[in-house]
């Protein structure tokens, strides 16, 4: 019968890791003036995910459908940096700068 | 059996697809097929008026069949003593308007189109009796409306158009959420505006709003109210009245003030009398202040008025006002003047919205003062005899003169209003409107057409046999009506006492 | 293998649309001379055909294969329909515009079958994972398509925003996704249903935390309050024919996913065909927030605009407001009238940016001056364009009247969010004025010159062929409802 | 014979709709379709007339139902309406009918030859057959419904007669001026009317005697005053209003601007007496209602005397007769509140007759020396003989000499008001009034014969022009002169007891039938009668004693010029000035009421209409927007015609407008703000679980 909220110690320290990285990775998306410095925080907070399920898959469950899902999320990502980082170079040879606040065009 | 009723409301929406097809580089065929798409219904209006079974209150000439069945709703079209009248009025006056708009250069076939796709939409709520129907046809007339003002209009046309748009769908959307509301609230889920009326449905329920328990019914009543309301129009809500009808081309203003405003009355009658009795026994009093604001205030506001269309909207105001007196006192004789009023009204107003347009055409303004305080028209009487004659005729039918048909309503709202002794205060302020509607119409009709001629105008031609053509029919209602107006009343004197009977 | 060519087979419609992938790959390689004119785009819209066919065979069964990770019921059927049919028309207007170059024509037709796939797995999915796939697919290929004028620096610059929000919101989506993974042990909806169920209410901040995240991963792709800011930058900057399809498809395939995981997960179906949340996640009252809020931003900030791309973008935000209306009372009816207005709603959204299309294309720009006259030069257009507009408005005789009649009445019936219904009744009539301020420029204003242009017929027959189903569905609408109806009974 | 004496009514009418229809194109404009119309009202008239003198009583009536609404039993809101109008010729009606049709015929004969050569001739007669339509209408109609269209419809035609000079600017305002002031008192009037309805269900007079007679409706209350007091006074209002009392009689002055025929027939003989026809009719209810009755006495008291005095000091000799109709009128209505309502009903017939005389005489007199100054008068007597004769006559009549019409219904009015106030202790104003306007009366009128027709001629030119008028203008004079003797209605010398040797007493049978219907003849106690009698004798004296002081004082100071006036008027001084400006009622009306008050109240009212309500209910709310906006800091993008829409919609913009300034255009800014969402969502969250 699982129940909810019976995390065992160990796996406190899996999750503990999970949340740092999220954090990071939100703020890291938050202050960076670089593109790709944004782009950078984006894979943290994947791999952050990545960190919990591939825990939970261990400790929580026993099965590895949660190592399947963290496989899976490392692919997405690099599909998503693969297009992130085409669209970023157009806009440095259109705007030959890369800083994250150039892009405002478009507003209100 | 012949279905009469959508014939006479979607022959206009033929006419409409027809003139859409035609050439555009031939007006006059545009405007002879018009005329003649609007004549069919006069002719079958002609004949309702013949066949129509003045002793019985119940629906005639009905048409019902389901619609949409997952939801109850039905075609519904059926009119009675109530709604027979608006029927011929706006069958009458879209035929005569049709040629009054004869003048209209740019964009004829949008505006022939446009002036038909109203009729549809004025006819479809006259003789709707399934809500849903009935709102889907109230908020379709409002696009014609809209591009009529806004392309045909005045000056500040666009700004008129928008504010008249905006106003009513505000009002029809508040109805929307009512018709919503009684569908879910009544017993068997229905729109039909019959059954509604039948088992007092709504009384005791209430609903959440805010954090607190409202009765439904009274609830109910407010929203459909306010709907109609701001169609009247009814004191706060009318700042869009004048500026619609000052901006509107001729005609369809006086569709505006013939037909539309009667619309908000009627809807009242059809819905908030039958189907919230209580609701409206507990409103009389609100709805009587507000009758007796509206004729005094469209009364002071037209004497201050220099511009003619302006001060005939505002005079609108002011009768409609009686409609509003006649219909909250529940007596025999207020309630057939009210409606009585509302046919007569609909006449006189016409008759002087059509005058000014004709002298609009030839001095392209309609000032009697100009703004800058120099003469307007002056003395015009002696050039343009004939035109002075007739205004002469609406301007006595309005100012509720005996002999013409707005005495006979504005009698009748007063005797029935008087003898219901909750209002008398009230009918004696009222009163003191008919002095103030005789003394602004006459200061107008000294101002232009007596005294000495102002020489700008010297050269003004007299009406041409068309737009006499248009006012004929329109002063000999007024005139006959004034004499013997029972064939008018006797058509809703079934009607109304069926109705007044919940409120003895 | 015969139990795996069996799930096969029950993907027919998206295996199909990979098979005329495949075909599209071997034209772009093998026969230049066919790249540049209509035949990818008719390709495209025999592949959606194709697909619909197939639809509505594999429809007739509704089972749970691949292990229960994609769901195939009536809902996916319909799901698919609309993706189908918007995919279809987003091509047929791409190929008349002139802002899709003729060059790079065969490559929007391969990613336009791409996102169509993805939506389809979106809206089937019951399984995080695969729902995360499709999420993942369609975004990242948007992400591409809204950069498509490469050398414009608008469109450039709504990918790169498209680009960074969506990545943002997608990855804590797959982080909330992983917490409920924790808690409840699985992937599967209905495993973790179960153990939502079981958990009988004492749930913990943790829960809130994840249903937040997934929440604002979905918000993302439907645009919903907290989650909008990226759309009216994208919809103004990326070309309009791939605006149309973004306010429509992925939008739509949004709702179908925030449905399914609502409807499975964090409700239980109560005997009467209703739904009731489950308890200690009272989801009621924060739905009719998230409405109000996204129907009060997307209205109001419309009414300022003169780029009518952008007013169009605040009314998409307007419009999910009102769709969200439905979810409140989480009953039949409200369901079905979401079902019913996403219908109305895509055909005339796709309409109006269509004539907006249009009109960029022959006076090169998009704000209300370039609309002056319109309406007289090209009088079809301007009709066109003017039901497309009332229909949007509410106005009756059209079918968006019919879609906010029925939210409505959902709403009212429950009785207990009659605030929600008075606020979204007033949004209506606000969302009048900068919806009309587009007309009064095409009807109202006089152009400056008296060119009459001529709406070329390729444009003309596919804007009536939306127009008609617009007023169409206006005055009689039963066989729609009665199909939506139906959609939601075989809800699994 | 009630459906023949509907002719009477109709025949003008007709009149009217030819005449406005082709009537320019008839021969001679087609005016001798008025003549023969009321000669054709006159023909029927008479036989009805001679019916009442042979047979002393004459009654017949016949109605049907104008509008019938449909409702619920009586007595509930919703009840029935029925209502019924119809004909009654009763002795009165027979008096007024032959009255009018009389005066009528004979003033369109005469304004055959004074409106000769008028611009809009046919048009004139058309207006006048109107008028003569609505007028008999009026007498003919048994309820007061038609009695009030009819009403109104003659006030029509006062509006569109005294305008008819339409060139003239003064005209229009003198016609605008007497619609509105008529039309005060008809609102008030209906409001009547509305009571009758509320508290009988009808307005027919039969009906309304027997009821009172029943005692009906003395309980019911209109707006907290006793039901029959209310309709009383309202009644009585519109009397005021159309009869041209205080203080609405500033318009019957003005309407001389009209051609002079009109003056006769509208402001003399017919519609001003319209208003005490009214207080005949109603007099049950008035007495019912036994609180109006010395209003009404007061009320015409006070309007004679006042009236009287300004006639003194009047030059335009039109506006001498005007104010004297309207002390006349005064007279009738002191008839009526007294008791006397026959008396009145007889000076309402006499003061016909004669006074319609006298404009008549008037309008030969400015026909032919185009003034209607008296100063450019004098020594006319040699030149117009017979216009001074029947002038003459009718002067004597209604300075109330023995021997004419006037003395009789005079002394019977002063009779009455005296043994009125011997009975209620208190009220002697009223005949003290009564008998100084009697001298006055006598005074002025003296003065005009003098000024027009005796002394040297002041102006040579014009008394050089003067000649008489032809055949069809004096005729008329003469016949309205022979009526003007006492012998038409009581014996030769009009004094009671010399003529009893020779009694013609056809018009006291008349009256007393007509007490008889109303129900209200009951016999004076003995003590009464003597008192009656004896009041009779003593206001007999006086009468006369006032008359030959009038015409004596008169005669010295304007045929002997013995006493100079110009010494008179400045001993009075202050009261001179007083009453030259006409008690300064005209100034007050325009000044202060038309001008100052109501003007300036629609003028503020509009601009409230137009900037208060429309703008700031629903416009304005842009300024607030506005205000927000500046605080929050300056803006250009926003242009603030782009928010032209009424204010509430500005608010919705202005908050628009704030939401979008958090679209940056910033990718990251829009991230912190989900995130901050985001955070404050957990936080309700968590709150909520707590």
């Amino acid at each position: 019968m699982n129940h909810l909220l019976s995390f065992s110690s160990s796996l406190q320290g899996y999750l503990a890791v999970g949340a740092i990285l999220f954090a990071l990775g939100i703020f890291c998306v938050l202050t960076r003036k670089n593109a790709i410095g944004i782009l950078l925080g984006i894979e943290l907070i994947l791999n952050a995910a990545g960190i919990n399920f591939v825990a939970f898959s261990k400790f929580r469950t026993g099965l590895i459908d949660g190592q399947i899902v963290a496989l899976f999320i490392m692919l997405i990502a690099a599909a998503e940096a693969a297009v992130a980082l085409a669209v970023i170079l157009r806009f440095y040879r259109l705007k030959q700068t890369i800083d994250a606040d150039e892009a405002s065009i478009l507003r209100n | 059996m012949f279905p009469i009723l959508s014939v006479m409301t979607y022959i206009p929406l033929l006419g409409m697809i027809i003139i859409l097809a035609l050439p555009r580089n031939n007006p006059n065929l545009v405007r002879w097929v018009a005329v003649g798409v609007t004549a069919i219904p006069l002719a079958l209006g002609v004949y309702l008026y013949l066949s129509f079974d003045r002793s019985t209150a119940s629906m005639q000439f009905v048409e019902q069949f389901d619609w949409i069945k997952p939801f109850n709703i039905q075609y519904y079209m059926g009119i009675d003593g109530l709604s027979i009248p608006m029927v011929l009025l706006t069958v009458l006056l879209t035929f005569l308007c049709v040629i009054a708009s004869w003048g209209i250069e740019t964009g004829v076939k949008g505006y022939y189109a446009m002036f038909l796709f109203l009729e549809t939409g004025m006819m479809g709520v006259f003789c709707a009796l399934d809500f849903f129907l009935f709102f889907v046809f109230w908020e379709i007339m409002l696009l014609p409306m809209y591009f009529l003002i806004g392309i045909w209009g005045g000056k500040e046309k666009v700004y008129a158009a928008i504010k008249f748009f905006l106003y009513t769908l505000f009002g029809s959307v508040l109805m929307l959420l009512v018709m919503v509301g009684m569908y879910y609230y009544s017993e068997p889920h229905t729109f039909n505006l019959l059954q509604l009326a039948q088992g007092h449905m709504f009384v005791g329920k209430t609903v959440v709003l805010f954090g607190h328990q409202l009765p439904v019914d009274k609830l109910f009543w407010i929203g459909l109210f306010i709907g109609f309301a701001i169609k009247v129009p009814v004191w706060p809500f009318h700042t869009w009245l004048p500026w619609a009808h000052v901006e509107a081309p001729t005609a369809v203003s006086v569709i505006l003030a013939g037909v539309l405003l009667k619309m908000g009355t009627y809807g009242i009658l059809r819905m908030n009398y039958p189907i919230l009795p209580e609701a409206t026994l507990w409103a009389a009093e609100f709805m009587m202040v507000l009758g007796i604001i509206n004729i005094l205030y469209g009364a002071f506001c037209a004497m201050a008025q220099k511009d003619l269309k302006k001060l005939v909207a505002y005079s609108s105001v002011s009768h409609m006002g009686y409609v509003m007196v006649g219909m909250a006192s529940f007596t025999t004789a207020g309630v057939n003047g009210a409606v009585l009023q509302m046919f007569n009204h609909g006449t006189s107003t016409a008759m002087l919205f059509l005058l000014v347009g004709v002298i609009y055409d030839r001095a392209h303004h309609r000032w009697i003062v100009k703004p800058d305080g120099s003469k307007g028209f002056g003395g015009i009487a002696a050039v343009v005899p004939v035109y002075t004659g007739i205004m002469a005729i609406a301007l006595f039918a309005s100012l509720g003169l005996p002999g013409l048909s707005g005495f006979i309503s504005e009698a009748l709202v007063f005797l029935g209003a008087f003898s219901n002794p909750r209002f008398q205060t009230y009918v004696v302020i009222g009163s003191l409107g008919i002095l103030l509607g005789a003394a602004y119409l006459l200061w107008m009709f000294m101002r232009v057409f007596l005294g000495p001629l102002n020489e700008e105008y010297k050269d003004l031609k007299d009406m041409n046999f068309r737009e006499v053509f248009t006012l004929m029919p329109l002063c000999a209602l007024v005139i006959v009506l004034g004499v013997y107006p029972m064939p008018v009343l006797n058509l809703m004197g079934s009607t109304i006492e069926k109705l007044l009977t919940l409120f003895s | 293998m015969g139990e795996t060519l069996h799930n096969v087979m029950l993907l027919a419609p998206e295996v199909c649309i990979t098979l005329f992938l495949c075909l599209l790959f071997i034209v772009d390689g093998l026969f230049p001379s066919l790249r540049s004119n209509r035949f990818p785009m008719i390709l495209t819209v025999v592949a959606c055909i194709a697909s619909m066919i197939l639809t509505a065979k594999v429809g007739k069964t509704p089972a749970a294969y691949f292990g229960g990770m994609v769901v195939n019921d009536g809902f996916t059927t319909f799901f698919r329909y609309l993706f189908f049919f918007t995919a279809a028309v987003s091509s047929y207007v791409a190929f008349g515009s002139k802002e899709v170059e003729a060059k790079s024509r065969i490559e929007f037709s391969l990613l336009l079958l791409c996102v169509t796939v993805g939506m389809s797995l979106m809206a089937s999915a019951s399984n995080l994972l695969v729902l995360y796939m499709g999420i993942e697919m369609v975004s990242i290929i948007s992400f591409v398509m809204a950069g498509f004028r490469r050398d414009n620096l608008r469109s450039n610059e709504a990918s790169f925003k498209y680009l960074v929000f969506g990545g943002v919101a997608s990855a804590l989506m797959i982080y909330g996704f992983s917490l409920i993974y924790g808690l409840t042990g699985s992937l599967n909806y209905s495993q973790i249903a179960a153990s939502l169920i079981a958990a009988q209410g004492n749930v913990g901040l943790i829960t809130w935390l994840a249903l937040v995240l997934i929440y604002s991963g979905l918000a993302y792709k439907i645009s919903a309050f907290p989650m909008h800011f990226w759309a009216p930058d994208v919809y103004e900057g990326a070309p309009t024919p791939i605006t149309a399809f973004f306010s429509v498809g992925p939008k739509a395939a949004g709702f179908a996913a925030l449905l399914r995981i609502l409807l499975t997960v964090f409700a239980v179906k109560t005997g009467d065909g209703n739904w009731k949340a489950v308890e200690g996640l009272s989801l009621t009252s924060i739905i009719a927030v998230i409405s109000a809020a996204t129907m009060i931003v997307g209205n109001l900030s419309a009414l300022g605009q003169t780029n009518v791309k952008r007013i169009l973008a605040y009314s998409s935000i307007a419009h999910v407001g009102y769709m969200l209306m439905g979810l409140v009372t989480l009953d039949r009816s409200g369901i079905t009238a979401i079902i019913f207005y996403l219908i109305a709603y895509c055909a005339m959204n796709i309409g109006a940016f269509w004539v907006v299309g249009v009109v960029s294309n022959i006076r090169g720009r998009e704000d209300l001056e370039a609309f002056r006259g319109i309406g007289w030069s090209m009088p079809v257009l301007g009709t066109c364009m003017a039901i497309f507009i009332f229909s949007l408005t509410g106005i009756p005789m059209f079918s968006g009247f019919i879609g906010k009649f029925l939210i409505f009445g959902s709403v009212i019936k429950s009785g207990g969010f009659l605030w929600l219904a008075l606020l979204g009744v007033l949004n209506s009539v606000v969302s009048l004025y900068y919806y009309v301020k587009i007309l009064k420029s095409m009807w109202l204003d006089k152009p400056e010159t008296e060119e009459s242009l001529r709406l070329p017929f390729y444009h003309a027959v596919g804007l009536v062929g939306l127009a008609i189903p617009t007023i169409v569905l206006g005055l009689y609408f039963t066989p729609i409802l009665e199909f939506a109806e139906k959609t939601l009974a075989t809800l699994l | 014979m009630a459906q023949q004496a509907l002719l009477i009514a109709l025949f003008p009418l007709i009149a009217f709709v030819i005449q406005s229809l082709i009537g320019k194109k008839l021969p001679r404009h087609g005016d001798f379709i008025s003549v023969l119309a009321i000669l054709g009202s006159l023909v029927v008239a008479t036989p009805i007339f001679m019916k009442l003198i042979t047979e002393g009583h004459v009654f017949d009536s016949f109605q049907v139902t104008w509008m019938s609404l449909r409702g619920a039993e009586a007595g509930r809101l919703n009840s029935a309406v029925t209502i019924v109008i119809g004909v009654l010729i009763n002795n009165l009606t027979a008096i007024m009918l032959l009255m009018v049709t009389l005066c009528a015929f004979l003033i369109h004969l005469f304004s055959v030859g004074y409106m000769h050569g008028e611009e809009r001739y046919h048009l004139f007669f058309a207006y006048i057959s109107l008028f003569s339509a609505a007028m008999l209408g009026l007498v003919l109609s048994d309820n007061l419904l038609t009695f009030f269209i009819c009403w109104e419809l003659m006030g029509l035609c006062s509006y569109l007669l005294i305008g008819f000079y339409y060139k003239k600017p003064s005209a229009i305002n003198a016609s605008i001026k007497a619609f509105m002031t008529t039309r005060v008192g008809d609102t008030l009037f209906f409001m009547g009317i509305a009571g009758l309805y509320y508290i009988y269900g009808t307005s027919n007079f039969m009906s309304i005697y027997k009821a009172i007679e029943l005692g009906t409706g003395h309980g019911v209350t209109i707006l907290g005053y006793p039901a029959l007091a209310f309709i009383g006074f309202m009644v009585l209002m519109g009397t005021i209003g159309k009869s041209a009392q205080f203080p609405l009689h500033v318009w019957l002055p003005d309407a001389m601007e009209g051609p002079t025929p009109v003056s006769a027939l509208i402001h003399a003989a017919t519609m001003v007496a319209a208003g005490v026809f009214l207080l005949i009719r109603m007099f049950p209810l008035l007495e019912a209602a036994h609180v109006v009755l010395p209003v009404v006495a007061y009320v015409g008291a006070i309007t004679a005397f006042l009236a009287a005095l300004i006639a003194i000091v009047q030059v335009d000799i039109k506006k001498v007769l005007a104010y004297s109709t309207i002390s006349q009128l005064g007279y009738m209505v002191m008839g009526v509140g007294v008791g006397a309502f026959s008396a009145g009903f007889m000076h309402l017939i006499t003061h016909a007759c004669f006074k319609a005389c006298l404009f008549l005489c008037s309008g030969s007199v400015i026909h032919s020396v185009h003034t209607q100054d008296m100063r450019e008068m004098g020594g006319l007597k040699s030149k117009m003989p017979i216009t001074f004769a029947t002038m003459f006559i009718a002067t004597l009549a209604i300075s109330g000499v023995p021997g004419f019409s006037g003395f009789v219904s005079k002394d019977r009015i002063l009779g009455g008001a005296l043994a009125y106030s011997m009975e209620h202790q208190g009220h002697y104003l009223i005949p003290f009034l009564g008998f100084a306007t009697a001298g006055i009366t006598a005074f002025y009128m003296f003065r005009m014969i003098y000024m027009t027709f005796f002394g040297h001629a002041r102006d040579e030119h014009k008394h050089h022009h003067a000649h008489e008028q032809p055949f069809t203008m004096t005729i008329p004079l003469m016949v309205l002169a022979a009526l003007s003797f006492a012998i038409v209605f009581a014996g030769p010398t009009g004094i009671e007891s010399i003529d009893h040797v020779m009694p013609v007493k056809w018009f006291d049978h008349a009256l007393e039938g007509v007490q008889v219907e109303m129900g209200i003849a009951e016999h004076l106690s003995p003590e009464a009668e003597a008192v009656h009698h004896k009041a009779h004798g003593l206001a007999l004296i006086i009468s006369l004693a006032v008359a030959g002081l009038g015409i004596f004082l008169s005669s010295i100071t304007y045929l002997k010029h013995l006493l100079s006036a110009e010494k008179f008027k400045r001993m009075a001084g202050p009261l001179y000035n007083l009453v030259w400006n006409k008690y300064f009622f005209d100034e007050f009306y325009l000044g202060i009421f038309i001008k100052k008050g109501l003007l300036n109240f629609n003028q503020m009212l509009a601009t409230f209409d137009d900037k208060v309500v429309d703008r700031i209910f629903v416009d304005g709310w842009r300024d607030i927007a506005m205000v927000t906006k500046n605080v929050i800091g300056k803006f250009d993008d926003l242009v603030v015609d782009r928010l032209m829409v009424d204010g509430t919609a500005d608010v919705m913009s202005g908050g628009g407008w704030v939401l979008r300034q958090f679209q940056t255009g910033k990718v990251q800014q829009y991230l912190v703000l989900t995130v901050m969402v985001i955070i404050v969502a957990l936080f309700f969250a968590n709150l909520g679980l707590k």
